[in-house]
């Protein structure tokens, strides 16, 4: 049983695997830009 | 009132549960499913590239009808709906295009063809570059939000003809595999299955946190609109 | 009788409009002042079915004039700020057009009359690209002159005319009153036109205040800052 | 009744102008030159891309009169006096779509000549087949086109906009019109081409239906 083409299956997978990672990590810093400004204007209120 | 996605203890469970069958699908490709002999691990490639397809046009479709909804109710969680779905849709566009010309290059020699499928996808995913631009460079308004929903509604009926005129336009190009998954083997047909549930599990956690974000930046505007 | 109910519209982060409310009588003269840029122009707009609002309801002897229904249009009639008339074309084009629109006669004998009225019979010919504002603005009243109409909507009349098209103004809707035609005219020249209502609101904030007078006015003063 | 009257004030607009059919032709006559230009092979190879250059010049060309269709309007505020007035919006989608196809048209009548001369081609076998043709695909691009010009018109960037919406919009009735020209062309029997010509109508169909239903909802002001 050999594993031929796993060099394209690996690349395959990393690439789906970084880029929904990517977008969960860019909405989360958005969120957190959101949070943060949110707890500044009602710490000025 | 303001709170993050994850402080609510369904969205954390939910993670870990997508993450968990992550993993199962993962360990069913790599180690349970059978070899296919000519495409070798290559052929699994399909367990992702697939269930992506799926998943992009749940969320296209999702596009349409709340772009419908959107005209009727003039209810911005209809235009938040329609677009985060697009934003989802498109990215998993293009996990289809990316994945799909990975395989193809081993087993076709060649890692782009005109194939319908894939000329389909490119089309669409096309529209929908136009879509967020129409979004990016439109004013921030009801205009806006209202003409999105007409270019949602437009592209999903487009769908349909763009797929029988790519189809029968490079007819000689149809190369890519038409399996009929109810004749697959259990362990095929079942791995498979999983990981379109993952997806699909995978999309609806995704769309409820970017709605969450949206709802926290029109809050957010309304504050700033205040002070 | 022409009611407005809590109308509101958004453009962007902004709300311009927000629970406008107000009403114009049969044969009754209102003036509807405020600040620039307080949001006169686009209440005017939206009852005209020019712009879409982001809610309220605005009716005509009890019946929505929001819907698709548009034989109910016919009553109203929208004298803009803007010329609105086709800038390639002459003006008895223009007038031309509009009677056909508005499905009343249209004969060149009628509209060259009409010209005349305004005194703009010498210029029938040629596009009104070349027009100077004060002579677009007699335009105007050749269409208010052209059709029939229970309720004529004046956004800033005034502009751009000399003292003989002041006084043909003023004449006109002098004689309009007469006849016991609704007018709802906006201006930001207090002492004009509060000669020519029965009755002021003020916009303010999105909201409409109510202010007795016109002819009569005594509270100038509040007037003043309001503008 | 009243699409007459919207769609003789379309007319009269252009008469008046005449800025569309002038910036169309001279801007089709252009992209014909310049392929005449840089296609010079052999008469064979020219005759195979033929029907791909045909409709990628009426496809540039529309985009200049679907453009020009809406914001003509935005001048002097126009728009107002047609939008203010009791007309069905759907009507005026119907004046918007007939009066593109017509521009479309009357340029066609120009540039098709022209196309056929420059490049050394024969004019096709079956005119009635191919003029047939050529109407159908017309009210295509203007059914869509009208959609999304009426569309993006208020939008900051709407020059660009349109055909970045466009394009991908009317792939399948481009490659529809590319296959069935390339059969006329090559004189093959109907039945031969008789699923492009269906796509054409389906596409026609759709859209239509799609501008006429929700063009309510996309114009304003």
């Amino acid at each position: 049983m050999t594993y031929k083409y796993f060099a394209y299956f690996l690349s395959a997978f990393l690439v789906i695997f970084a880029v929904l990672f990517g977008w969960i990590y860019s909405i989360y810093r958005r969120e957190k830009e959101l949070l943060d400004e949110y707890r500044r204007l009602s710490s000025e209120d | 009132m303001m709170e993050s996605f994850y402080s609510k203890a369904g969205n954390r469970i939910m993670a870990i549960a997508i993450s968990v069958l992550w993993l199962v699908v993962l360990y069913l490709v790599l180690a349970v499913t059978r070899i296919d002999p000519d495409q070798q691990m290559a052929q699994k490639i399909f367990y992702y590239h697939v269930p992506s397809a799926w998943t992009a046009g749940i969320a296209f479709l999702a596009v349409a009808v709340s772009g419908g909804f959107y005209l009727f109710t003039q209810n911005e969680k209809w235009d938040h709906l329609g677009l985060a779905s697009a934003e989802l849709g498109t990215l998993f566009c293009a996990l289809v295009l990316i994945t799909g010309p990975i395989w193809a290059k081993p087993i076709w020699g060649e890692p782009w063809s005109w194939e319908p499928r894939l000329t389909t996808v490119l089309i669409m995913f096309l529209i929908y570059i136009g879509y967020f631009l129409l979004r990016q460079f439109g004013e921030i308004g009801e205009r806006t939000r209202r003409v999105s929903a007409v270019i949602g509604i437009a592209a999903f009926v487009n769908v349909p003809i763009i797929y029988v005129s790519v189809k029968f336009w490079s007819a000689e190009a149809q190369l890519h595999p038409q399996p009929g998954m109810s004749q697959q083997p259990a362990d095929v047909y079942w791995t498979f299955i999983l990981s379109l549930i993952t997806f699909t599990l995978l999309f609806v956690h995704l769309l409820r946190n970017r709605l969450h974000l949206l709802k926290l930046q029109s809050q957010m505007s309304r504050m700033r609109d205040d002070i | 009788m022409l009611s407005i109910e809590n109308v509101s519209k958004r453009f962007g982060a902004a709300a311009v409009l927000n629970g406008a409310s107000m009403r114009v009588g049969h044969s009754e003269s209102v003036g509807l002042v405020g600040k620039n840029g307080s949001g006169k122009s686009t209440l005017l707009r939206i009852v005209s079915r020019i712009l879409f609002c982001d809610g309220g309801s605005i009716d005509w002897d009890g019946q929505s004039l929001l819907g698709s229904d548009v034989t109910l249009r016919r009553s109203l009639l929208y004298l803009g700020h803007e010329p609105g008339f086709y800038p390639a074309l002459s003006a008895s084009e223009n007038l031309h057009y509009l009677a056909d629109l508005y499905g009343v006669e249209r004969s060149s004998a009628l509209i060259a009359e009409k010209l005349e009225e305004v005194g703009l019979d010498s210029f029938r010919k040629g596009p009104i690209r070349n027009y100077s504002r004060g002579m677009l603005q007699r335009l105007l009243l050749a269409k208010a002159l052209m059709l029939q109409w229970s309720l004529l909507l004046m956004d800033e009349p005034t502009t751009g005319l000399d003292s003989d098209g002041m006084e043909l103004l003023s004449a006109l809707i002098a004689s309009w009153r007469k006849e016991g035609r609704s007018l709802l005219i906006i201006s930001h020249d207090n002492a004009w036109i509060s000669a020519h209502v029965d009755r002021m609101y003020v916009l303010e904030e999105g909201k409409i205040k109510s202010r007795e007078g016109g002819m009569s006015a005594p509270h100038h003063s509040d007037l003043v800052t309001a503008v | 009744m009243m699409l007459r009257v919207l769609l003789r004030k379309e007319i009269l607009l252009e008469m008046r102008s005449r800025e569309i059919l002038v910036s169309m032709i001279t801007f089709g006559a252009a992209v014909v030159l310049l392929y005449a230009f840089s296609f010079r092979p052999s008469p064979e190879i020219l005759r195979q891309f033929a029907p791909g250059l045909l409709w990628t010049v009426v496809l540039f060309v529309s985009v200049l009169a679907l453009h020009r269709s809406h914001s003509l309007e935005k001048e002097f505020d126009a728009f107002s006096l047609t939008l203010s007035a009791p007309v069905d919006r759907s009507t005026l989608f119907l004046s918007k779509w007939f009066g593109n196809f017509l521009m479309l048209l009357i340029s066609q009548v120009i540039l098709l000549p022209l196309f056929f001369l420059f490049l050394q081609l024969p004019f096709p076998s079956m005119p009635g087949a191919f003029i047939g043709l050529l109407i159908l695909v017309d009210l295509g691009i203007s059914s869509a086109g009208s959609l999304l010009s009426g569309a993006v018109m208020r939008a900051r960037v709407n020059e660009f906009l349109l055909p970045l919406l466009l394009f991908p919009m009317v792939t399948p009735l481009m490659i529809s019109a590319v296959k069935s020209t390339a059969a006329v062309m090559e004189s093959q029997p109907f039945s031969q081409w008789k699923l492009w010509l269906q796509l054409i109508v389906s596409f026609i169909i759709v859209f239509g239906l799609v501008g006429y239903l929700i063009y309510d909802h996309v114009c304003e002001e």
